[in-house]
């Protein structure tokens, strides 16, 4: 059975917030064309100071996204603030106190932040927010744990999923935030939440496959 | 970008200090500095009535804050709902015993933001009752008025709310007129030139010379349509026929009229809107009451202006005319 | 040009036909159109206080217009002095038997018209008297000061003056008083882009992103340098400099502090300049007393802001204290 | 000697007009170097409006100016409407009840002239204003009679002074009005007043040389 070290694994964290700064003017870029051009600069904020507070740290998996999560709730406001610390929060939760992390636990946490995000916001899948790259990305994990594949390969279809939900997003019609009054004219455009959840659900896998190794089943 | 700012990520932090130091004889900042709050407040044995909103919209919505309106108000980065934290400590500094009313507008991080800040006061045992405006016409169907944003009927909100609480209303009565005051609320916003976050540096939409947009909204959310600029008479009427459109009146009606520019729409531009305005106003009948032309919901450096026709009763009509002692006169 | 106007020819028209009837509770129009009287006016026993000058400067000069400030109001076409004959029709508006002040700013075209007004009122038997504003540091130097413009020092001038005219003081006193809010004014403006009168239909100067005019004029006269902008910090710092080495006031004195911005400049800009600005004053010791921030004294769509500083004396403390019933509230 | 006749010579003010009204964004683009930018509007306005009252009217040359005089003077406001009204009138007046226009009445208008407008304005001739165009074009033009040259050469001599004179205020710093403060940055633009009047004075001048007619003597 495949795991990967709690303790050992803060520095996801940073990295995901490396890439978030990275990607700091795409975001606001594609929530500038339907919405209101913050999201790359809330995420950004957000994901740095938590970046900041963590650096020098040995903080664990759990320390280091309950940071986060604790940083964008009180720290960050808009939607992302409330949406995403509650998301990293339950994340955080949820393994906390695990030494070792399986899939079985990976989906449990997925599930945690899912239920974190829809007991506050209302959207639902097809409105075009990031659950439409959450919902199917934590679906398709927990379908290919269902069908006997490992980990890894449960962690490389959760990233194609998230990647063909954040894309599915350009063919939908908004129905909840900013952009909801667009009607057509938010057609043909990602959705700016959506493209954020891909980046952190794709980082958090990844540093997860590369830190996976095989404890006895 | 030709702006006096600082650094761009802290344009906030900045516009609150000076706010702060100009205005020391009637607002001061609390522990939390992202939030403001009236010298008077907490008024003991008054229904605190607090806001929250993203920046950039100045003088909204701080520059509401003062005796006989807001207590307290939670400041959000631009165009950015304030977060739940600072929605809590406005709640707190607002609240003189009779509970608090957070009378905000109708934006998701908003409605976030402030349940998870109710949940915390009410852990406190801080009573809070909300009222969220969606006075904004075009941002939704009638068919589907929850949906619609807040924008510059919010100010009226607060007024009524501010004064109605001042003369010792219980917290479910103060809910209840703000209630009524945004209920009777519509608002039309027109763009003719958008806006750029500092920290982002160019604009966040573009409106082609020549072009307007109708319907847009406060942080430059794309309205109904885009036009071919028409004169000032053309765009006014129809700002109005939207907003009496979708606020169906009897003759006789008296109303409150408020138009806004949206921050770098020069002053005599909303002059001449509303001389059409009002002529079209009467033409369908109603009474002008009152009337309010200036800057007082913006949206940074955005072109444009938003109108606001608020229905009066007798009761509205004297909590308007309630003097409220704020840094922007109402 | 993303303007809310009808005929570029009558944008004045349009403007004062909208300001008279939103404001129909404080103000109304003379005979003659291009005169805005108070409600009030005239005021029997009371020396009449007039003022004037070109258009594009809203809420100047017109939103001054009101009890215990401004009688009557000329309004001239945008950026142009209004005619003499309306100088005369305002004067003869608020002459109410003891003699009328006008109180303008020092350009060649006002200069003119309200001397050959003064003319004609001295032909109907109305004494008058004169105080010209001259407060814009940057358009002479100081031992040219006769030759500087009046910008928004000009408004601290129509406050002052009109208390003073309220409380029943002679056109001798009115005028000495008046004279002496102006001299204890110093104004420095800097521009960061330009404006279009919409009749010209293209911006009338450059100033080149990146670049601002420091000591610009209120219609966009070039300034003593053109620079690199720099943070608001930097350029409140040399707006404070320039206004106060200019007008060496001994530590201890009390200051009101004015900052307007030009038209096109967010709200928010001007706290983030006050904060620095308020710094600096209080690092040489003076002691700020009042401050007012928004836009007070615009230039058509300019971007820009301008500081006026005043120094304090007992009377003009007391005078800036009484409320005035305008549109806007100083 | 050559005179021209007052009572059909009333279309020069309006051609003088049209030549305003062409020159209405140039005069303004002038002035916007180191002016407010309103002289061609303004000026324009003015002389289309008198233009406006002239039409249809068989008035003389005295009752046009007269006209032209009074409508700058009481709705044009600016430094033009006095500066201009009051030149205009005092044309008016002066050449008022005279049949025929003679050199000596045409240099006694253009005194009259000159001398309404120092009486209000406080400039001198070097200051970079219209003064800079006129005064030479009245000296030129007393200079040719008192040389014994005819009314039209006279009138040349003036048209050449006054283009001159405009012409000089390029390298002149500007000592009143707006551009005053511009110290050296006024250099190298000419003034926008300087350049009306040295469109006025040559419509003026073109329109008396081509009714001459030679009187006996
Ligand atoms: N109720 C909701 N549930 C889930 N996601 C949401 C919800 N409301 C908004 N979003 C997401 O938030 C994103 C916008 O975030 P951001 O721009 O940072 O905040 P704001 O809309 O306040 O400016 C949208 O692209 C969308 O994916
Ligand atoms: N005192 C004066 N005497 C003569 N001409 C003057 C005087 N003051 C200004 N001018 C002329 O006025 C011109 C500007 O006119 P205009 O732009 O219409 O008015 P304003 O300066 O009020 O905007 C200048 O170019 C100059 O020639
Ligand atoms: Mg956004
Ligand atoms: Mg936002
Ligand atoms: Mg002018
Ligand atoms: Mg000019």
């Amino acid at each position: 059975m495949q795991t990967f070290d709690n303790a050992s694994a803060g520095s996801i964290v940073r990295s995901m917030a490396e890439r978030i700064v990275e990607n700091r003017a795409y975001l606001s870029e594609i929530d500038g064309k339907i919405g209101d051009g913050d999201h790359g600069v809330n995420m950004a904020k957000g994901f740095g100071m938590a970046a900041e507070r963590l650096k020098g740290k040995d903080a664990s998996l759990a320390q280091s996204l309950d940071t986060l999560g604790t940083v964008l709730m009180t720290e960050i406001g808009g939607s992302m603030g409330p949406l995403y610390g509650v998301m990293f929060t339950e994340f955080a939760e949820t393994i906390e106190g695990a030494d070792k992390i399986d899939a079985a636990a990976y989906s449990k946490m997925l599930h945690a932040g899912l239920a974190g995000i829809q007991s506050i916001g209302s959207a639902k899948v097809g409105d075009k927010t990031l659950l439409d790259t959450l919902v199917p990305a934590v679906e398709a994990f927990d379908k290919a744990t269902a069908d006997g594949r490992p980990f890894d390969k449960a962690l490389e279809a959760l990233v194609a999923a998230a990647e063909t939900g954040r894309d599915s997003t350009i063919n939908l019609v908004a129905k909840i935030g900013r952009a909801s009054r667009l009607g057509e004219r938010s057609l043909g455009v990602l959705d700016a939440g959506a493209t954020s959840c891909a980046i952190i659900l794709k980082e958090l896998a990844v540093g997860a496959q590369t830190r996976l190794v095989d404890a006895v089943g | 970008m030709q702006r006096f700012i600082n650094d761009p990520d802290l344009v906030v932090e900045d516009t609150v200090k000076g706010f702060v130091k100009a205005h020391s004889d009637i607002v001061r900042l609390a522990e939390n500095p992202r939030v403001v709050v009236s010298k008077d407040a907490p008024v003991a044995g008054k229904v605190g009535v607090v806001t929250g909103g993203g920046s950039g919209h100045e003088p909204a919505f701080i520059g509401y804050t003062g005796r006989n309106m807001l207590d307290a108000v939670a400041v959000g980065e631009l165009f950015s709902s304030p977060t739940a934290k600072s929605f809590y400590d406005a709640i707190k500094e607002a609240h003189g015993g009779k509970g608090v009313v957070v009378l905000y507008g109708n934006y998701a991080g908003d409605n976030m933001n402030v349940k998870m800040a109710t949940k915390l006061a009410a852990k406190e045992g801080i009573e809070v009752a909300t009222v969220v405006a969606n006075d904004d016409v075009c941002s939704a169907p009638p068919e589907e008025r929850e949906k619609r944003r807040g924008v510059a009927g919010e100010i009226l909100m607060w007024k009524v709310g501010g004064a109605k609480a001042a003369q010792g209303a219980s917290l479910g009565e103060v809910r209840a007129t703000a209630q009524k005051a945004i209920d009777n609320c519509r608002s039309i916003g027109v763009g003719l030139g958008p806006c750029t976050l500092p920290a982002v540096g160019h604009p966040n939409f573009q409106i082609e010379p020549g072009k307007m947009e109708v319907g847009i909204g406060h942080h430059g959310e794309p309205g109904v349509r885009v036009e071919s600029l028409k004169t000032a008479d053309a765009v006014a009427k129809d700002m109005v026929k939207i907003v009496l459109d979708d606020h169906d009146l009897p003759a006789g009606t008296e109303v409150a009229v408020l138009v806004s520019g949206l921050g770098a729409t020069p002053l005599n531009e909303l002059y001449i809107l509303h001389d059409t305005i009002e002529s079209e106003i009467a033409l369908r009948g109603l009474k002008i009451a009152k009337v309010w032309i200036g800057n007082y919901f913006t949206s940074l450096e955005m072109v444009g202006a938003t109108l606001t026709v608020m229905a009066l009763d007798d009761e509205l009509k004297t909590l308007l005319d309630v003097e409220a002692r704020c840094t922007i006169i109402l």
